[in-house]
């Protein structure tokens, strides 16, 4: 499909609708979509369940979700980041999946890559397997672990070009290729947007195949912290 | 145009533009001389995004497509290794694969890997692709060699995938998958139903518009 | 580790023991490592159990090693390029498993990626089933296919720089970087070597520390066929 | 020189020259400053192979370990999507993860992502590195804060792994796995082995060499 250019992150968030799961790229806030998660705090949608490596800080990014009270449940593998997810897990208002960073990377890759799941040694024999299945491979317990998939998913990339294909910048690429190939919609937010030919061949990470639509980024990470670009 | 060339330009009619297309050996390859090459990104699975034909001039003898044939690279086309070619394939990302068949059959299955009685020693992506595709199109000739259908009502030859085709086009008719069964839409200038009638064993309905359209 | 860069793929091919399970990389001639094929025909080891994705064509490439008798087993998914190889099967001096082509490369990726197996809906319903364990998952019959490993790979690639990073052309690139992953030991055919930092970080598709040794291309295929550097 | 410096150079010193080495938070982001960044290859699972330290002025806010704090990037380095990194960890592509614990035990279960009563909901890389690496070193304080032993005969917090690690660095003493239990391999200079003895409820033999050593 050809990706739509949009210059809206509030327009295209209401992709996202009530009850929706949504993945969310970016490791802390490193190749985190912040202008997509800003809009989706300005957005109505509720009963949200997120996929990504944790819910923000306390009362930033995806953290203000979880304070509006947008979030049915939560995927993960490091909720410790914002302490307030452990007080709502507790009061019974927020579920969660905590599963190991390789576990969860590797569903999500499987998600999109039409894996219905996958057998792994990580967390045999501790109280994340608990409940889950086990089977002996060659002499080795592995656990399964299920594929992860989402409704939307919100990434972030470095350069775009005009067709959708998407490079990314150093660290900030983490979670962001696996959720763009593991959603039904894929609304990528990008530093900047050149012409089709402009990136090479070999270097393209995510191609436009993977990507339903592009935003610019209006909110990005610096030394200085997270600053809009107006 | 020879009748491979029309069943291809009538599949290359039924893709929707902008969409993400694989095609297969034989027939399908020749879907590519119909597309405008802007409006369609073809896929192929030993791993690139945006194949194009290329003259004898500009053959780079390390770019070529699943057939093994020279091909050239579009603007904004990306490389990738098998792995990542499968997972777009099987993951649902190709909107539409458009392969050969040596049969399909009335429940919409399709067998075009293997012959009972030969050696069974090569599958290639076949599976993949018939599994994966958000759409499967098949072209083929109507009849085999020796005149028997190919259009039959259970494959007497191993089936590629549990999953349906849906859409059969063939040097005599176009057949889509409609609710539960086959739905003859369309047939080439020259063909009867008759003539379809007699040379196919698969279970199909003929449209009211073509009925309509036959009966005038 | 320190790559080994190693000149003399005669000596390098003794890595190769008989009864090893060894890796070639390669759709076709394109991407494949033609020095390190020509050099395991020189080489003595026998009773091989080859994973790649044909077995060359009658007479050339890995079809030399069939007609030597030097191979016990092959695993791929496209048999029919070399007829030779139907003979020996039904004569009982060949096993074969044919997998289709995204299971095999699924298989190889996982092998490199400490995935015990995986569960694909590739192959359900047909003959290639046949014996295998299936599975329902969210509704959906998916079939388990094991992980792919080897002792040896031999794969191709475009570039290296000296600490061993590859990077692949065009679709020479296929089974390698996935093959790469999962053998014990990897030895990488390349066309050029260049100096560390010369090639983009964003663009490795092999990071080094996959591959253990270097040997620069004797045999390299143009429009005219498969021809020698000197 | 600090204890957790003492600890982290005893660390570096048990690394293989030009091996890949995945370091964990705390103490082991350390272990870097006693590395010769040409002979040892830091992987971080966020992403990178090649990390290296960086000037103040030259922090990059896209450029961060998996502890989120700013790195450099190595002449040589690579970048990849976390699916591809811990495919690398637990393919047994990294050579050597050194670690923090919270607990070891005699039979080198390691603790250190859960304490029990506290809110279990984090645990990063911490399975997957255990699971993976080639070879475990754990880095730790020889007791916790209270006093009471990190090495324990069996463990009281929920272990992270089922793999055993194959050294243990503490501010007292380090121990290496051999054959069916840890070895006392070697004192930090000013601890006896009753030291050690009294802080320790793990199970262990001391090496034939430090038993001459110390009977000297």
């Amino acid at each position: 499909m050809t990706v739509s250019i949009i210059n809206d992150a509030l327009r295209e968030i209401t992709r996202v609708q009530t009850g929706d799961t949504v993945m969310v790229g970016g490791f802390g806030l490193v190749g985190s979509p912040l202008t997509l998660i800003d809009a989706l705090t300005k957005h109505d949608a509720s009963e949200l369940t997120i996929i990504s490596n944790n819910v923000g800080e306390t009362g930033k990014g995806l953290g203000i979700l979880l304070q509006q009270g947008k979030l049915k449940k939560a995927v993960g593998s490091y909720f410790t980041s914002n302490r307030e997810v452990a007080q709502w897990y507790n009061e019974g208002k927020l579920e969660l999946e905590l599963l190991p960073q390789g576990t969860f990377s590797e569903a999500i890759r499987a998600g999109g890559a039409g894996i219905g799941g996958f057998y792994t040694k990580t967390a045999v024999g501790t109280d994340l397997a608990k409940g889950k299945e086990t089977k002996d491979i060659d002499g080795e317990t592995y656990l399964l672990e299920k594929a992860l998939k989402a409704d939307v998913a919100l990434v972030r990339a470095w350069k775009a070009d005009t067709k959708g294909n998407l490079v990314y910048y150093k660290t900030a690429r983490n979670f962001n290729p696996i959720m763009a190939s593991a959603a039904k919609y894929v609304i990528a937010e990008v530093d900047e947007i050149v012409e089709e030919g402009e990136l090479s061949p070999e270097e393209i990470a995510t191609p436009h195949l993977y990507v339903d639509s592009l935003i610019k980024s209006q909110l990005i990470l610096t030394k200085e912290g997270v600053i809009d670009r107006e | 145009m020879s009748k491979k060339e029309m069943i291809a330009k009538k599949a290359a009619e039924e893709l929707a533009p902008h969409s993400i297309i694989n095609l297969g050996i034989g027939i399908p390859t020749l879907v590519a001389n119909y597309l405008d090459k802007d409006k369609y990104y073809l896929h192929t699975e030993n791993g690139l995004l945006g194949v194009t034909s290329v003259e004898e001039e500009d053959i780079d003898p390390l770019l070529v497509n699943a057939g093994k044939l020279p091909v050239g690279e579009a603007v904004g086309a990306s490389y990738f290794h098998s792995a990542d070619s499968f997972a777009m394939i099987r993951g649902g990302h190709v909107d539409t694969a458009i392969l050969g068949a040596l049969q399909v059959d009335s429940n919409g299955h399709v067998a075009n890997w293997a012959i009972p009685g030969k050696d069974i020693i090569g599958v290639g992506g076949a599976m993949d692709l018939l599994v994966g595709a958000k759409q499967i199109i098949i072209t083929t000739n109507h009849v085999s060699k020796d005149g028997s259908p190919k259009l039959v009502d259970e494959c007497s030859y191993p089936i590629t995938s549990n999953r349906r085709a849906d859409i059969i086009i063939t040097d005599m008719a176009t057949f889509k998958w409609k609710n539960d069964g086959y739905e003859l839409t369309e047939l080439i200038d020259g063909t009867s139903l008759k003539d379809v009638e007699e040379n196919t064993t698969l279970s199909y309905r003929v449209s009211e518009k073509l009925l309509q359209k036959e009966s005038k």
